[in-house]
């Protein structure tokens, strides 16, 4: 317990939580478009530039196991996803689908909360994770949306969603970044890191105001969806980030890397994806995929998820 | 008096996922200009991802009646089972170029 | 030949802090929907706060001549005296969703 | 029923350096206020200028027939040549002011 | 006076001047509107968190008398504004609640100024002065808009603008902040310090910029204002800022804090107060009370207002 | 050739090419105009405040040959660039008049990137090289319009085009920044280099990903614009730069600063210039100016020019 409110008690989490009662209590707090997106175009850089700069002093040879158990992530969670909403959530195959690609990505926002709950403790942590971010990425929504494929309900474009999801700019700014880190590696990377490493977390404060803000809106939703998805929005995470918790410990992650890839396989994507989606499956109602992954999983992860998944990987490191 | 053309209007209001697919359809159909606006709005719909993605786009394209009767049947035909889509049409006067440039 | 609707488009040219205000009023006299642009503006006022505050805001909305007719009243009534706004209305021919939903 | 004026809304649709030139153009010839609109947007020209330094600028103005015909005419001359303008003009009803605030 | 150049001759002061130079020559430069409503932000979350930070830290009896003090000044100041504004400036009931509730409130950049100004002379100040802006901030508006509701002149939405006044922005980032600030305390805000922190006071050059832009506007309108309320607009800063230092000093804060809270006191809101008043009191003339607080009183305070204040508290501050 | 690579492998190159490469795959990045305006007044006015602090450290007499120098730089290059565009790149009165308006003034990122390439090798540079910046950006505006209105095609209004020049917002915020860099001095900037010189490098990463999708999209417009220009888009910079180098190390600017000075003559502006050329020359078809000074000439300086430039600086100045 103690554990818990220690990871709410942070300022980038408050002002997730301050963005949300200023939509509650319909104050005219906003943050301008184009701030949001200089801000996601930023993070998203940062992100890349930090990991690539440790890919620069990993060995190769460390990276395969993690990075195929990664990928195996990004195909069983839309999977999984795809299932437990079509039997327990009853959706229609089309929005089923549409949910399962949020599920088979990842929030990166979540990413970072981990990485950060993880320091706060003292555990080291693997520099590449942020690589596997981007691993993480797009798999889970091309699983998820070949079941609508197959299933003849996707009445919209594949190849403009998949140029969508592959061209999109969070993709192209963290594989962009990863190269960038990677080439210049750590020390040139020295004169960029007042602006890019030591700013970052005060710039994620400004990011999380606006993320509560749209998730305060899509939480006024929720009652629409019905419990039934309510209650799918706070299972599904438990089950992907147990998958990932453990799948991070057999691939030899630290237990701090094991909880943030837990928290990434449990994470449901709110940016890659839900653009993908809208392409390719525009008979989806938005409705159920942006409030569950914005307005239920993500502060579900945010204040439950991810405590929970730095416990299990500590427990369960202890066995292996 | 100024020499001037009647034609027809047509305004085209919509998510911005469908901003290029657009573009190019009016191309296509005759229209030899567009102009884009960035718009917020409200409709007949209920949540949209568009809240999550942002604003609508409204493109305005001035072409003839006969371009025009095209352009709104496709956008209908195309757009408005499964999106946020409305299209309407107005009478212009556009001036000729040519009268100066010539 | 594409269904349209003959249809009247009231445009309202507003400051910033009418912005809620305006919208349920429309929506309360029987509009549907509205399509909102940030603009600038000039008009017969002097000094407005909205310099300070920053741009105008120009309200589209496609309703019947009877509601177009309640909500330029309304409008004018409520706001003309010590708001800068204006109101003009335009006919239009909207493309009927049915024909291509059904 | 609402008092309204009918009047002309002309709509210049040009680059943003003429930003100011046109306001003054417009305002000399005789409107009495103006509403500017950041569009983008495609024409009958190649690349121009504007891509790089930014959006378009579109202005309405609520005018008078005649004044209507001389704004046009004076951008016609003017900029037709060597800039990126497009011009047109439709017909609106406006709400009359005085009726509201007198 | 070398006090007084010392005090102008600072960033801060001079991005100002540029601002209000680059108008003059008609320059085409403008912060784009997103940029000054991200920045406002930024301020605003920066001035709160570091007072809320403080407030963990200070003994809530500290707090009772600067914080008793502060409310007064909020309850006075509009009730002065508004009878000096009707008896020598002439306005009418509506312009001069107008012009009073602007007066009432606080103007966060001349409190910012003001503690620069402090800092430079080396003089300690009360970390929980950011708290006490919270406080004067909302009540002198509500003050000032009674006296038009009493008058019946106040035709718009009292409702509306008591909403607006309460869940504007920055009331909501300034409490907001305060609150996270307080709850985080001093070290779980140490990985947000150099972007809230330690850029500080550049980002509030940029703002500054736009600030001049604005009140350059607004000077060229000042003629118009009449060489009454241009006089006024000086006299009442004093007035106000003496009240404040002198209070300041009987509540027990330092000669530095009394002096900020004078430039407090002295100042006139720009940012809360319009966006209220053009609700509640929408016949009211805005050149009135814009030309006024950014026009006249924020230049003055800036210029000759501050280092007066700060000369007097430490004059007063010998007598007690 | 190492020298060359290792100029390549920057953060601040390598964004560059991130943008040319989104542009490529027609990705949905884009900075946000906003914030790409916002950037750049941030980049100017701390390039000037780092201009003018150096400016109060330096003696006066230390600048008149420097600054003589890179005014006849401004002189010359628009020359030679009317007369190679008229003679060898066969363009029109008006269309050359427009390119050299732009060869003659000086893109403030190429500048910049010059900098941090004399930097990385670890030789000193003239701290009063942001002064010369000023300098160099208008006159070779002004010169290269002369020859448009001498031959009489200049039907833009030319008053109208000479107050965009000097009231532009590059020149306010390069020339203010200068003023209150050079009024605070060293010392009373200290609280703003967080904001204005630590961060400085990293804000670049994020501007010059704009201008490399603004530069991607005038790439694919390069073939038309014919292999002539191509070349000469190439040519022209090493020409000026050759010069500039020489007329640096002549007025005995050091290696370093000598091949900044060649870096700035050799480059063709992209902000400053193409808001004035259009409003004076309004025939020209910017499809040739806008091509070869951001498609062409800016990344060919950033990959071969500035190396060039130094290696040159260098071994010219051992003979003198
Ligand atoms: N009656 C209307 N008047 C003006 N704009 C409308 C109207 N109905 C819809 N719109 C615009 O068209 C978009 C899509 O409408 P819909 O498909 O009905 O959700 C809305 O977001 C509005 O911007
Ligand atoms: N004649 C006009 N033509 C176009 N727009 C106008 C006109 N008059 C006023 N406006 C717009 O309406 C707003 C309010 O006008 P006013 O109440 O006259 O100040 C102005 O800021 C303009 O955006
Ligand atoms: N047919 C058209 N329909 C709508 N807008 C147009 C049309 N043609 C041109 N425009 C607009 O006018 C601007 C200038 O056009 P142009 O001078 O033809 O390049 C374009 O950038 C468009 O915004
Ligand atoms: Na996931
Ligand atoms: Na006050
Ligand atoms: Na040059």
């Amino acid at each position: 317990m103690n554990a818990l409110t220690d990871n709410l008690i942070s300022p980038v989490v408050l002002c997730f939580v301050l963005g949300i009662a200023a939509r509650w209590i319909k104050s005219d707090l906003a943050v301008p478009e184009p701030l949001y997106q200089g801000l996601s175009i930023y993070l998203l850089l940062a992100i890349g530039l930090k990991g690539g700069s440790a890919l620069a002093v990993t060995p190769g040879g460390d990276l395969i196991l993690p990075g195929a158990v990664t990928l195996a992530l990004g195909i069983i969670t839309p999977v999984s996803a795809f299932f437990l909403m079509r039997r327990c959530g009853r959706l229609g195959v089309e929005d089923a689908a549409a949910v399962a690609a949020h599920y088979g990505s990842v929030s990166v926002v979540t990413f970072l909360a981990a990485v950060e709950a993880v320091k706060r403790t003292g555990v080291e942590l693997e520099g590449f994770l942020p690589a596997l971010v981007a691993v993480l990425e797009v798999p889970g929504i091309i699983v998820a949306l070949l079941f609508a494929n197959q299933a003849g309900t996707g009445k919209g474009s594949w190849k403009k969603a998949l140029h969508e999801v592959v061209t999109g700019k969070s993709i192209v700014l963290l594989l962009g970044g990863l190269l960038i880190g990677w080439a210049c590696g750590p020390q040139k990377l020295e004169d960029v890191q007042p602006f890019f490493a030591t700013a970052f977390k005060g710039a994620l404060c400004i990011f999380m105001i606006e993320l509560g803000l749209a998730a305060g809106k899509r939480l006024r939703d929720a009652g629409r969806a019905g419990l039934r998805l309510l209650i799918l929005g706070c299972i599904i995470p438990v089950l992907h980030g147990v998958l990932g918790v453990s799948a991070g410990l057999l691939a030899g992650l630290s237990p701090g890397g094991a909880a943030v890839l837990g928290a990434m396989a449990g994470s449901a994507s709110y940016i890659a994806a839900p653009a993908a989606v809208r392409v390719a499956l525009p008979g989806a109602n938005p409705a159920y995929y942006l409030t569950l992954a914005l307005g239920i999983t993500f502060p579900f992860n945010l204040a439950f998820g991810i405590p929970l998944f730095q416990t299990l990987a500590n427990h369960f490191s202890l066995w292996l | 008096m100024a020499l001037r053309i009647p034609l027809r209007k047509v305004t085209i209001i919509a998510e911005r996922v469908l901003r290029d697919d657009l573009i190019t359809l009016i191309k296509e159909r005759g229209a030899s200009g567009w102009t884009l606006t960035m718009v917020e709005g409200e409709g007949s719909r209920g949540i949209r991802a568009s809240e999550w993605e942002g604003r609508n786009i409204q493109i305005d394209t001035l072409v003839s009646s006969e371009v025009a009767e095209t352009i709104m049947d496709e956008v209908g035909r195309r757009y408005f089972k499964d999106w946020s889509v409305i299209v309407y049409v107005a009478d212009v006067e556009v001036l000729r170029k040519d009268k100066y440039i010539g």
